[in-house]
């Protein structure tokens, strides 16, 4: 493998704590590495911002859903379906791209991973095959357990070990990298037609409560002690008021502390939380909930999150929240899938117009961006647009310069139809901060890999660690000023490095990378009634045969396997 | 010593069954036995040992004959066929593997083809009515674990879908069905007294192609509006009377089937049915399904679901974009109105499943077809390129009429000497790059 | 303005992908210029002028620019289609997507128009001296936004599917339709001169559908609410108003339902 | 007084045996036996004067084609006939698809009148004559 020496950049590295300093890197075989030999190639990175690959924490794509979304929305990318010159094969889709055109997508912001944020277990192994086919970035996925019949099972008796040891079974049969929970017990109730809203409401038949359900998942992933905390889409998303719900089960995870060997320190990633931030009682008298939900996070240490930025498109909601897609279907009339997955879980799709025009959905954009400016700790505050539900992904430069830039997001502000509503339900208007470069490093690399216990390797550009950078056309000391040439800057890169090798230059990709599946395989001791319990589900309740149920090796031809060992004495 | 493969899947229908158990000789050449397949299924396995397969790719000569020529001269035929041609329909994809689907699909995006799957003269409607107005479903073990209300509407899984009835959606007992069949209520609509409509509570027989008009005036019962006093031959009463209880239900389901996506207004009665289905969400939990016919078909239009965003017939003509238009680049249409000039059959027998007009069309064009066995389509091509029974002599992943997808068995091997899909493929693909290195179009 | 004519020296042997003849691609081009815009038949790209003689020039506008072409057009897709301003006249058939995602301007075909033309319309007159194939002034497959705006006369008659997601803009057909008129309408107008085969206004969610003629079936969900006196079209007549589809939903407006409207001359 | 040629409404569809058929071979005899037969309700079939198992000629708006008139195993009501999917009933389906790509599989006009001693034609040889590929 070629070495290179990437000089005079201006380097952002949390890792290492160093803040735009002009400081050369070295690479050789896919590692950062102290000094490279005279023959090394020399990248001229002066004026220029370096940084390591950024990492994607939570977004929608890969997966049965995801999939229905593209191909039930032709509309989405018939005038939006095109050939780049080179190496690239066709790229459509505007809300949700083809798999081809999220790779390339991604690789051209900077990034070099992504974590699918929903794997129904059952459709394992569809989400592996659009993995696959996914060019250049590194991928894993989150399977879902919140609604799990096991699950809702073993906790409703606090069995912790039993939980943790199927767990440990799921993650082995579907390639999964940790523990996702979404909506717990609502999509179960769902498949009756009925929601959870609080997380005090009873799961029908089950008797269990989402709170359970939550605390009982928190303490089996700390019981396993996985690289990625229990990642969770809380109840009552999206609704007016939902904000103490929201604290109600953060709260859950006070006193439990983080137990792995990965440099984790949270136990609970509480996801898109802009949706989850709302006051008030209806949308006629909805505030911004922002302030409350991030003074209780900025306090709990061991708490991540990440933000859902409305990005005001037209997009496509996509969520194994199964009610509340139901619920958005009402609202809005327009086309609706859903599709509920025996004994695990459900999903729905509906799309979406994020009207600037619409006072809500203007407000939403403000919780969103309130969000991460009220974060005091931006190790624990990851950027995310929970794509494509607030917005696609390819949206990541803009969001970055309201971030970045006060003029910037003001002047989208008060150019709002309604912004007086608007600027009078939220508190945007006040804040001042702009998030600097070395804090978007931590938001959107150092910080999103110590959450998913990829530290030791990813997020920083620490000798040793894996030779993923993205260097981007900007000069720190001569930052624009300008919203579309912020975005601009970050929507292409000037070189990204994956494993040590060039694979886009310039904008345009060059080199397709060395792709891999991240999965956790945790070892736990033997447990007979799980065991058991999963041959007798399969023969009674199952429409497949358990021997068809695990995901092949074939699918991931490139496996980074993270080991676990759970075994007690 | 003859040994037994379990958890085998069945390439034949959408149920795509996963628990069949096959015989085979100790020299993994010859399939002895089938258990657990329905009929169709078993005859599918048993004729994988008959005598007289091709085993070689044929061309057709001047006299109409047939002659044996080499994997390397089928192969650089078509090649250079592809090359050549500036709009190729390659049609079928039902019946290979997903990952056979994704080297065809590189092949087409350099040569500019027009990639169409089987859904196309079958549950296209469903996915033009799906793309109009979306589809509230389910997997099939949520209806085994929850359904007591299911309706086949203008379909016949005893005879499509053999073994349908007893996994899935009448008899079986899941957890909150203890009851299996008694604790269902069945109906069937159908214009035919159908040996499913036998296995029904009751049987509702419309006027044929009034199916749109019926599910109108359900759709209106359900809303307390005035009906006239029959549509499409049933009573207003007995409409009242099927949508109250409808509504009662906890967990309700339609299955449809040909009877809609075939009959007049096509993707209309699908999207008048979808809506009567989210209409009842209102009142209680209900789902609906296609039944899709193709052991994966469901398969192809997810492999281009992700590749290109639409699920058939996607035009890659131009190669530097993807488009899709039902009516105009489906299959049938381009033959119909002759806007391509080559056609690559595979994994599917158009010969045998569309009008007759379309294959007089196709059979004016050059014309590859690749299959294992010998029809009518290949009767009609230029070269006939034999392949491995995907399912039985390779495995592959496909997807069920619920999307979930299975990764297939491998059970025999394939007979000496016979390519698989994949391998196939792929040598066409490197062949077509060779030919467009050396200045090709 | 300035007009173009372009006239048909060579006939395509597949179908021919006209995306560029319309007066947005002309605009502020000479002949030798529109020449060379590129017109495709499957993946072979070839010229505009390898298809037509060009004489005359563009204006600098679309609005500047008149297009007339000559010759026959059968087998020709895209005429016409996104155009925003001007004028464009084809006096023979053509082929699908004639005018479709029209935005402005004026087009007239004499001559039959195949299916899918028209897609989505939101604004200008779009004039087929013919008849029409299927699709007529509706959505992309998927879309819930069909025809928005404009008006679309059709002299002849109409096929199936003719306006479905029509959400506004006026449709004229001077003869008849076959089956699934105005079906998931929601705003808009629909005037039928003739009979319709079945399903008129299934699904329909708001909007107005006259028709002069017969309707073969009436869908079940439609109830007549009595006679009025209207003026359609130039046309003095009664109609029996029936609203629908009751099968539907309707929005409400100050607490009161908004129906879809059919009215059938007396 | 039987008709000598009466007109039905012509569905296509699968059957059990069509799809045993078919797996079997779309040369096997199996596959012949289950698809060149046209099911017809028993007073249609008085009505043309037709005994069970004797060969109809079935002409629709493309073409026409022989087979074999049976009486249905699956209730039909009068009016409506039904010939099991496969390229003898695909001889005269209709192309046209309403621009939605699937053609005319079911509900289409038929005439149907007796032709007891002519021949119907083997699976690849009903679709070769209709190409043109069969050298007389």
């Amino acid at each position: 493998m070629s070495e290179f020496i990437i000089k005079n950049g201006h380097v952002f590295d949390p890792v290492q704590g160093i803040k735009g300093d002009k400081k050369d890197i070295a690479v050789k075989d896919g590692k950062i590495i102290d000094k490279v030999g005279s023959g090394a190639k020399v990248i001229d990175a002066k004026d220029k911002t370096v940084m390591a690959g950024a990492l994607e924490v939570h977004a929608h794509v890969a997966g049965p859903k995801v999939n229905a979304g593209r191909w039930y929305r032709p509309e989405d990318k018939h005038f939006d379906s095109h050939k780049k010159p080179g190496i690239t094969r066709i790229e459509g889709g505007k809300s949700i791209p083809t798999v081809f055109k999220t790779g390339y997508e991604y690789a051209r912001l900077g990034f070099t991973f992504a974590m699918e944020a929903a794997m129904p277990p059952l459709y394992a192994r569809h989400v592996h095959e659009e993995i696959h086919d996914t060019p250049i970035i590194d991928e894993a996925a989150l399977p879902v357990f919140g609604n799990n019949w096991f699950i809702l099972e073993y906790l409703k008796n606090h069995e912790v070990e039993n939980t943790a040891a199927y767990i440990a079974w799921i993650l082995r049969q579907t390639k999964g990298y940790g523990v996702k929970c979404v909506n717990p017990g609502g999509t179960e109730a769902w498949a009756w037609g009925l929601n959870c809203l609080t997380i005090h409401d009873p799961v029908p038949y089950f008797e269990i409560t989402p709170a359970e359900i939550i605390k009982g998942l928190i303490e089996a992933n700390e019981y396993l002690g996985l690289p990625h905390s229990m990642h969770l889409h809380q109840n009552d998303l999206g609704n007016p008021g939902n904000y103490k719900t929201t604290i109600d089960s953060l709260r859950l995870a006070e006193g439990i502390k983080a137990t792995n060997n990965f440099g984790r320190e949270q136990v609970l990633h509480s996801t898109h939380l802009q949706f989850h931030s709302y006051k008030g009682t209806n949308w006629g008298d909805f505030e911004s909930g922002a302030k409350e939900v991030m003074d209780y996070v900025n306090k709990q240490k061991n708490l991540t999150i990440d933000t859902g930025n409305v990005t005001l498109d037209e997009t496509t909601t996509m969520t194994a929240d199964g009610p509340f897609e139901h619920h958005l279907h009402g609202l809005n009339h327009l086309k609706w899938f859903n599709v509920d997955v025996e004994l695990e879980t459900a999903a729905g799709i509906v799309p979406f117009i994020y009207d600037p025009n619409n006072a809500v959905f203007a407000s939403q954009w403000a919780v969103g961006l309130e969000i991460a400016l009220y974060a005091k700790d931006p190790m624990r505050c990851f950027i995310t647009t929970d794509h494509p539900n607030a917005g696609p992904f390819t949206r990541y430069p803009r969001v970055y310069s309201w971030l970045m830039s006060k003029k910037c997001r003001d002047e989208r502000l008060h150019s709002f139809k309604k912004a007086d509503k608007v600027i009078s339900a939220t508190n945007l208007a006040t804040l001042d901060r702009e998030i600097t470069l070395y804090e978007l490093a931590q938001m959107t690399r150092a910080g999103p890999a110590k959450c998913l216990g990829l530290s030791k390797d990813y997020g920083g550009l620490a000798a040793g660690m894996n030779a993923d950078i993205a260097i981007y056309n900007i000069n720190p000391d001569k930052f624009p000023s300008d919203g579309p040439e912020i975005e601009k800057a970050f929507a292409n890169v000037a070189y990204l490095f994956k494993d040590g090798k060039i694979c886009v230059e310039g904008g345009k990709v060059v080199d397709m990378g060395h792709k891999q599946t991240f999965w956790v395989d945790a070892k736990v001791n033997e447990n007979k009634q799980v065991m058991h319990d999963i041959r007798e589900k399969f023969l009674r309740y199952y429409s497949v045969n358990e021997n068809n149920y695990p995901v092949p090796e074939s699918y991931a031809p490139h496996q980074h396997i993270i080991g676990v060992d759970a075994t007690k004495a | 010593m003859p040994k037994e493969v379990t958890d085998v899947i069945c390439p034949f229908c959408g149920t795509l069954c996963d628990d069949l158990i096959v015989t085979v000789s100790d020299d993994n050449k010859t399939i002895l036995g089938v258990k657990n397949a329905c009929a169709i299924g078993a005859e599918k396995f048993n004729h994988q040992r008959q005598p007289g397969r091709v085993k070689r790719p044929r061309m057709r000569q001047a006299d109409g004959s047939y002659k044996e020529i080499t994997y390397d001269e089928a192969i650089d035929w078509t090649a250079n066929m592809l090359v050549k041609s500036r709009k190729t329909l390659m049609y079928g994809w039902a019946s290979t593997s997903c990952q056979a689907m994704s080297i065809g699909h590189e092949i087409a995006e350099k040569v500019g083809g027009i990639v169409d799957n089987c859904a196309t003269v079958c549950h296209g409607s469903s996915l033009i009515a799906i793309e109009d107005v979306g589809v509230p479903s389910c997997t099939l073990g949520e209806i085994k674990n929850r359904a007591d209300r299911v309706v086949f509407w203008g379909c016949n899984p005893a005879h499509a879908h053999p073994r349908h009835m007893s996994r899935y959606s009448i008899f079986p007992r899941g957890f909150f069905t203890v009851k299996g069949h008694k604790g269902r209520k069945i109906y069937c609509v159908d214009c035919r007294y159908t040996d499913t409509a036998k296995c029904a509570d009751e049987f509702i027989q419309v006027q044929q192609g009034f199916d749109y008009e019926l599910l109108n005036a359900f759709r209106t019962a359900a809303r307390g509006e005035a009906l006239p006093d029959t549509v499409g031959g049933v009573p207003k009463e007995k409409i009242y009377e099927i949508v109250e209880d409808l509504k009662t239900a906890r967990f309700g389901i339609i299955f449809f089937g040909m009877g809609l996506t075939h009959t007049m207004g096509r993707n209309h009665n699908i999207d008048i049915a979808i809506n009567l289905t989210r209409d009842m969400n209102d009142h209680t939990k209900f789902a609906i399904m296609a039944m899709r016919g193709h052991w994966n078909v469901t398969g192809s239009g997810q492999v281009l679901g992700w590749q290109y965003g639409f699920p058939y017939a996607v035009d890659l003509s131009r190669r530097d974009q993807a488009r899709h238009q039902t009516g105009e680049t489906t299959s049938v249409d381009l033959l119909n109105r002759s806007e391509v000039e080559a056609c690559f059959y595979i994994a599917t027998d158009p010969g045998a499943h569309f009008p007759v007009d379309a294959m007089i069309s196709s059979s004016r064009k050059p014309t590859v077809t690749i299959d294992p066995h010998i029809n009518c389509t290949t009767e009609i091509s230029d070269i006939h390129i034999p392949v491995a029974l995907v399912g039985v002599e390779v495995g592959g992943c496909a997807y069920r009429m619920d999307n979930v997808p299975i990764e297939t068995r491998k059970v025999v091997d394939p007979p000496e000497g016979v390519l698989t899909d994949e391998e196939l493929l792929t040598r066409i693909n490197h062949r077509v790059d060779e030919l467009m290195a050396k200045g090709g179009q | 303005m300035n007009t173009v004519t372009l006239t048909v020296k060579k006939q395509p042997e597949l179908y021919l992908e006209c995306e560029n003849v319309n007066p947005d691609a002309f605009a502020g081009k000479k002949a030798d210029d529109i020449a060379k815009l590129g017109a495709y038949q499957g993946k072979e790209m070839s010229t505009v002028g390898d298809y037509f003689t060009i004489t005359g020039e563009a204006g600098a506008t679309a609005a500047d620019t008149k297009i007339i072409v000559n010759g026959d057009c059968t087998k020709m897709k895209y005429l016409g289609a996104k155009m925003t301003a001007g004028e464009m006249i084809v006096n023979s058939a053509c082929d699908m997507y004639t005018g479709s995602w029209m935005k402005g301007g004026k087009l007239t075909i004499n001559g039959d128009v195949h299916s899918f033309c028209g897609l989505a319309l939101a604004g200008g007159e779009f004039t087929i001296n013919g008849n029409a194939g299927n699709y007529l002034g509706a959505a992309y497959r998927g879309d819930w936004r069909g025809m928005s705006g404009g008006v679309l006369r059709v002299k002849g008659n109409a096929g199936s599917d003719v306006a479905s997601f029509m959400t506004g803009g006026e449709m004229i057909i001077g003869g008849d339709v076959d089956i699934h008129l105005g079906t998931h309408m929601e705003g808009g107008k629909i005037i039928l001169k003739g009979n319709a085969n079945r399903r008129v206004g299934g699904q329909l969610v708001k909007g107005e559908i006259y028709v002069f003629g017969k309707i073969n079936v009436m869908m079940p969900g439609y109830k007549p609410v009595g006679e009025v006196d209207l003026e359609v079209d130039g046309t003095k007549a009664t109609f029996v108003e029936y609203i629908g589809d009751l099968g539907e939903r309707h929005p409400k407006r100050k607490g009161e339902v908004v129906y879809g409207k059919l009215f059938m001359k007396k | 007084m039987a008709e000598k040629k009466i007109t039905l409404n012509m569905i296509t569809c699968r059957t059990i045996q069509q799809g045993v058929g078919m797996e079997a071979g779309k040369t096997s005899q199996k596959y012949f036996d289950a698809c060149t037969i046209m099911h017809m309700h028993p007073e249609d079939m008085k009505r043309l004067g037709v005994w069970k198992n004797t060969n109809v000629k079935v002409t629709s708006s493309v073409g026409s084609v022989i087979v074999k008139a049976v009486e249905t195993r699956e209730d039909l009501v009068p009016g409506l006939a039904h010939i099991p999917m496969g390229p003898w009933a695909n001889r005269i389906v209709p192309a046209y698809t309403f621009s939605t790509g699937e053609p005319c599989f079911k509900g289409f006009p038929v005439d149907v009148e007796i032709a007891a001693n002519e021949r119907i034609l083997g699976a690849v040889e009903v679709l070769q004559d209709a190409c043109g590929l069969i050298r007389k």
